[in-house]
């Protein structure tokens, strides 16, 4: 595995955004993750995904979810851990470059959609990134973060509404039951991609751990994902 | 000289390092990442007679220094596996152990009966996954169906076959009647069950519910199972596995009994750590003057220097 | 209003927590740390027909969270106890549990006839303690044994009766044979057979070699245990131990089923612990809005809300 | 348990004194010792000799023997860990004031011993402390330190050679082995106190991990000690 050094993080109780900086010269597309794990202790290696990248950079944003978040949130600058990867499809695979995009964010689900949104800026037609805590807005830098509802409707309704009419193309990243409500409101002609997270063993395809049920039997998130036609995902 | 050489029924063995049945799936990934030739042997994923789609997420719980899975033994079946993956299997050079599970002799016997004939090492019957309902789980309750899939496996088959077990309360007796029955060797152990609930919605985390325990905290109860059958058959033929997450772990598994050492969980924190292990062990027995076959079952020596 | 309060038996429980078996000896020591009338309950160290001089040092090695021992039942016995120790504990202002082990149905008998016109409330039935050869551990061996060994201790006495199990293979049958000889309760679980060997003398560190194998990873087998009892036997008393460090552990326990909480390993580490996990999960049950009985197997609540 | 935080460190690979600073004003007798763990982790507290204390200070000698032991070796100023205690019978339970002692220290066991000829330094006639390691007189400072043989003899050949003819009262505190061969060449009529050690569970007498056999049965080190007459110990 390779070793990361803490360069900068901006985080409170529930969030960070932590920089970090390694040896090698890393190159990782949006949408594709990395899979990180302390020093110490002979716990498995936990997904993450990159929400800005260059050369010996890398950043990303956390959920404080349990033990592994929490340690990440508390890093230190010069403090250092383990990581390997990238792993998983980048968008770029999926993508009609011809063609607009809307993305919708769900909490830590928009740290890749961000990165996208950077390295792609001509294809996204409008964004909105949904949190729960309005400090988000202290560490994050987007303009289209919002918090809770927005003008009485969540998220997902309030950037449909106001896309109404246009050729609606969808990158999603966020909690399934964001996705299972997307799948319900989406007209059949309209594309959505969603970026699926399921528990993670290995990463990389092996230990079976991270299934996800499609119209094509069971496939794995890590591998054959994160990135899944919502048509295709039996949610 | 290569002081990680071993031996088992005539088959030099690079290294004692085998890849444990399941967490490395059957190899198509990891040999991107580590040169699968560098080990000294590896076990497919448990192979049924027919496909399996393994249970429901989430199927996996990181728990402090230790693992809960239940993926079910997923695996797309005997006759998928002969036609796409036994023939890269065949071509890597090194140990390899096909790891079967069934519900009765006859579906042992059947997927023997197709792969035998490929280049392949030893068989491991997995006679313990927790994973399973109507699997190898109830085989261990069932002594006579027990016997009977032993013994038909063995006769179905010249190569030497393996029994997989995990920390049974009659382990001793189990063992004794794989032995009876023709077994070679046996792989000890596979996963404990276990349970994690998340308080915050009072259910259990696995959709499974009960999963099987790995990772490093079942080292102590490997260790236990490993020096206790050794103790009782000095000469049989022991994969050990359980917790090993580097050389220090592989030597106490040898030493209390192992002949070749399985490495599991340790893979999925991270693929290349089998590498790291190999070198450190070598490094430890040069330092020691010692060769691996040395310090197998040194914990039983006597103090009167009699060696096993 | 106590939140913590439980009732076993028409008997008011102070709080769900009780000092499991051992660790603590029969708590001389402990009350000059602790106020024992806090605690729910205190189960006596095992107590033996003879007295146990135990086994040799060492006996107890430190695992990476997790603990190694082999006390080996070191106890004075029974008449010593009654002597020397009983008014002591009689006078104790909380749930009195007598943990007994023997060879067979006579000793059994023999404690319990000598106890039984004292203050105390339930018995223990140790039939599960690894680090004895010829004690409670061959019982589960021998199924006629420990038929006799539940029937006869039921029939000497009106007083409840738990039994005491590890994690066992045929976990569900033994109990099901404590059940119906007229045991009163189940206690999961002991500890584990585990064994540590230190690889620069090659020899297992406990002069025993083997021992049980407690403290925080264990806490998913007995979940394990404690779930699958309650799942078959809903009404069951259950003391849940294993693995209790803190009050998210004891609601883990709680959970999966367990009706009281036994401390065992966590007392060892920091013998004031016990006062701090009652005094988190009370404020967590308040936070909820909760009793401790509303938590008590809430893991086997249906989608329909169907409550056990 | 009680918080202390690291004021100095001292220390080597192979073993280190580090002075601690507690809330709690302490009270420890020299022979005593402490039940100390980190902060993180389900583990076993662990004994530790106190070798210097003074109100809210104490000072023990580490030898880097496993996992803890070179935590605490490692530990920076500021970072805290557990204690509990002092426990254990004091040497001047058994000590007879009238008599002049000579010790002798084996490693770290040479802790307690500096602790009492600081406190007591009338009642001690002589002393050796052997180490293994000349590096020890880089962080402990005594006079009688040696390293290895000194004139070709071992440490407790030398000391009772050099004090021919006395009345020979000793308190040692070391390895086993010391013992048996101390327990081999010491006179009947000579008394010697012997600090034993042994793994330990609970520190306080209740777990029944630390025993020792005796002339009167099994005894606990942690609450019958760790003192122990040399002729009542079954070495
Ligand atoms: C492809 C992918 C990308 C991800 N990217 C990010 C990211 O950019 N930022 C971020 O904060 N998180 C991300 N996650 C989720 C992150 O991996 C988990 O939150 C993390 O593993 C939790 O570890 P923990 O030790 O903090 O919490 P745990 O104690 O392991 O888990 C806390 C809770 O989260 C659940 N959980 C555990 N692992 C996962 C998982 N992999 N996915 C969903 N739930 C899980 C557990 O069941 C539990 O309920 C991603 C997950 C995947 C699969
Ligand atoms: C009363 C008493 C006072 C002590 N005072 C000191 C002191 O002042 N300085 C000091 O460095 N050490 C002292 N020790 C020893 C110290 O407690 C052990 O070295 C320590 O527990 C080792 O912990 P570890 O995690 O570093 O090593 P471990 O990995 O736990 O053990 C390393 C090796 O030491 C053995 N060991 C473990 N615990 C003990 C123990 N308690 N006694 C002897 N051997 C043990 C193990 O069996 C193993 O072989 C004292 C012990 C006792 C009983
Ligand atoms: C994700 C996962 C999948 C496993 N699948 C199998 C399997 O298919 N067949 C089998 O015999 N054992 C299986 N095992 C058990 C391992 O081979 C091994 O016996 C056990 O995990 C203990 O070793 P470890 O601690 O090194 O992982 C699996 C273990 C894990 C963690
Ligand atoms: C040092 C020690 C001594 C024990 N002695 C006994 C005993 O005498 N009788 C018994 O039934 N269980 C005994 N146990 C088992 C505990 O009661 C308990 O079942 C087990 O340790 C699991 O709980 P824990 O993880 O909280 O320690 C002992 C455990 C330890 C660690
Ligand atoms: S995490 Fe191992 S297959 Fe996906
Ligand atoms: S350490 Fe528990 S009795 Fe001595």
């Amino acid at each position: 595995m390779n070793l990361a050094r803490v360069v900068e993080n901006k985080s409170f109780y529930n969030y960070g955004v932590i920089t970090f900086k390694t040896d090698k010269k890393l190159d990782i597309e949006p949408g594709q993750f990395l899979m990180m794990k302390s020093k110490d202790g002979y716990n498995l290696s936990k997904p993450f995904s990159v929400m800005d990248c260059k050369d010996f950079e890398f950043k990303v944003l956390i959920r404080n979810a349990g033990d592994f978040s929490k340690f990440l949130i508390k890093l230190k600058i010069g403090e250092e851990l383990l990581f390997r990867g990238p792993y998983g499809s980048p968008f770029s695979k999926f993508i009609d470059f011809n063609k607009k995009y809307i993305l919708i964010g769900g909490g830590c689900g928009s740290a890749p959609l961000m990165h996208l949104k950077k390295i792609y800026p001509n294809i996204i037609e409008d964004s909105v990134f949904g949190f729960s805590d309005y400090r988000i807005k202290s560490i994050v830098d987007d303009d289209n973060i919002f918090v809770d509802r927005i003008d009485g409707m969540n998220p997902v309704d309030y950037i449909l509404n106001r896309n109404k009419g246009k050729d609606i193309n969808i990158i999603s990243c966020g909690p399934k039951g964001m996705f299972i409500y997307l799948k319900y409101i989406i007209d059949s002609y309209q594309t959505a991609w969603i970026s699926m997270e399921e528990n993670m063993g290995c990463g990389i395809g092996m230990c079976k751990g991270c299934p996800v049920d499609t119209v094509d039997g069971v496939k794995m998130v890590c591998k054959d994902g994160p990135l899944f036609n919502i048509k295709e995902v039996i949610l | 000289m290569n002081l990680l050489e071993t031996n088992l029924f005539n088959k030099k063995i690079k290294n004692p390092f085998i890849i444990a049945s399941g967490p490395c799936g059957n190899f198509e990934e990891l040999s991107e990442i580590i040169d699968i030739n560098n080990l000294g042997g590896i076990t497919t994923k448990t192979i049924t007679k027919e496909p399996k789609i393994g249970n429901k997420a989430p199927r996996i719980v990181n728990l402090n220094d230790g693992l809960l899975n239940s993926i079910g033994l997923e695996n797309k079946g005997i006759d998928y596996f002969i036609e796409n993956e036994i023939k890269r299997i065949e071509d890597y050079n090194t140990l390899k152990i096909i790891s079967i599970g069934g519900y009765n002799e006859y579906d042992f016997e059947y997927m023997i009966e197709k792969i035998d004939d490929y280049d392949i090492d030893f068989y491991e019957l997995n006679l313990s996954c927790p994973n399973v309902n109507k699997g190898g789980a109830t085989l261990l309750n069932d002594k006579k169906l027990l016997s009977k899939v032993i013994e038909r496996s063995c006769n179905s088959t010249d190569k030497p076959i393996f029994l997989k077990f995990g920390y049974e309360s009659n382990l001793e007796e189990l063992v004794k009647i794989g032995v009876y029955n023709g077994a070679s060797g046996v792989t000890l152990i596979n996963t404990l069950k276990g349970m994690k609930i998340d308080i915050n919605t009072g259910k259990p985390i696995l959709k499974m519910k009960t999963g099987g325990v790995s990772g490093s905290f079942i080292k102590p109860m490997a260790v236990h199972c490993i020096y206790k059958i050794r103790e009782k058959f000095p000469y049989l033929p022991i994969i050990g596995m359980g917790g090993v997450f580097n050389h220090e772990d592989a030597i106490e598994l040898a030493m209390a009994g192992a002949n070749l050492i399985g490495v599991g969980t340790a893979m999925m924190m991270d693929p290349e750590i089998v590498n790291k292990i190999i070198k450190n062990t070598a490094f430890y027995l040069s330092s020691k003057n010692k060769n691996f076959e040395d310090i197998v079952s040194k914990s039983h020596e006597r103090t009167d220097n009699y060696v096993l």
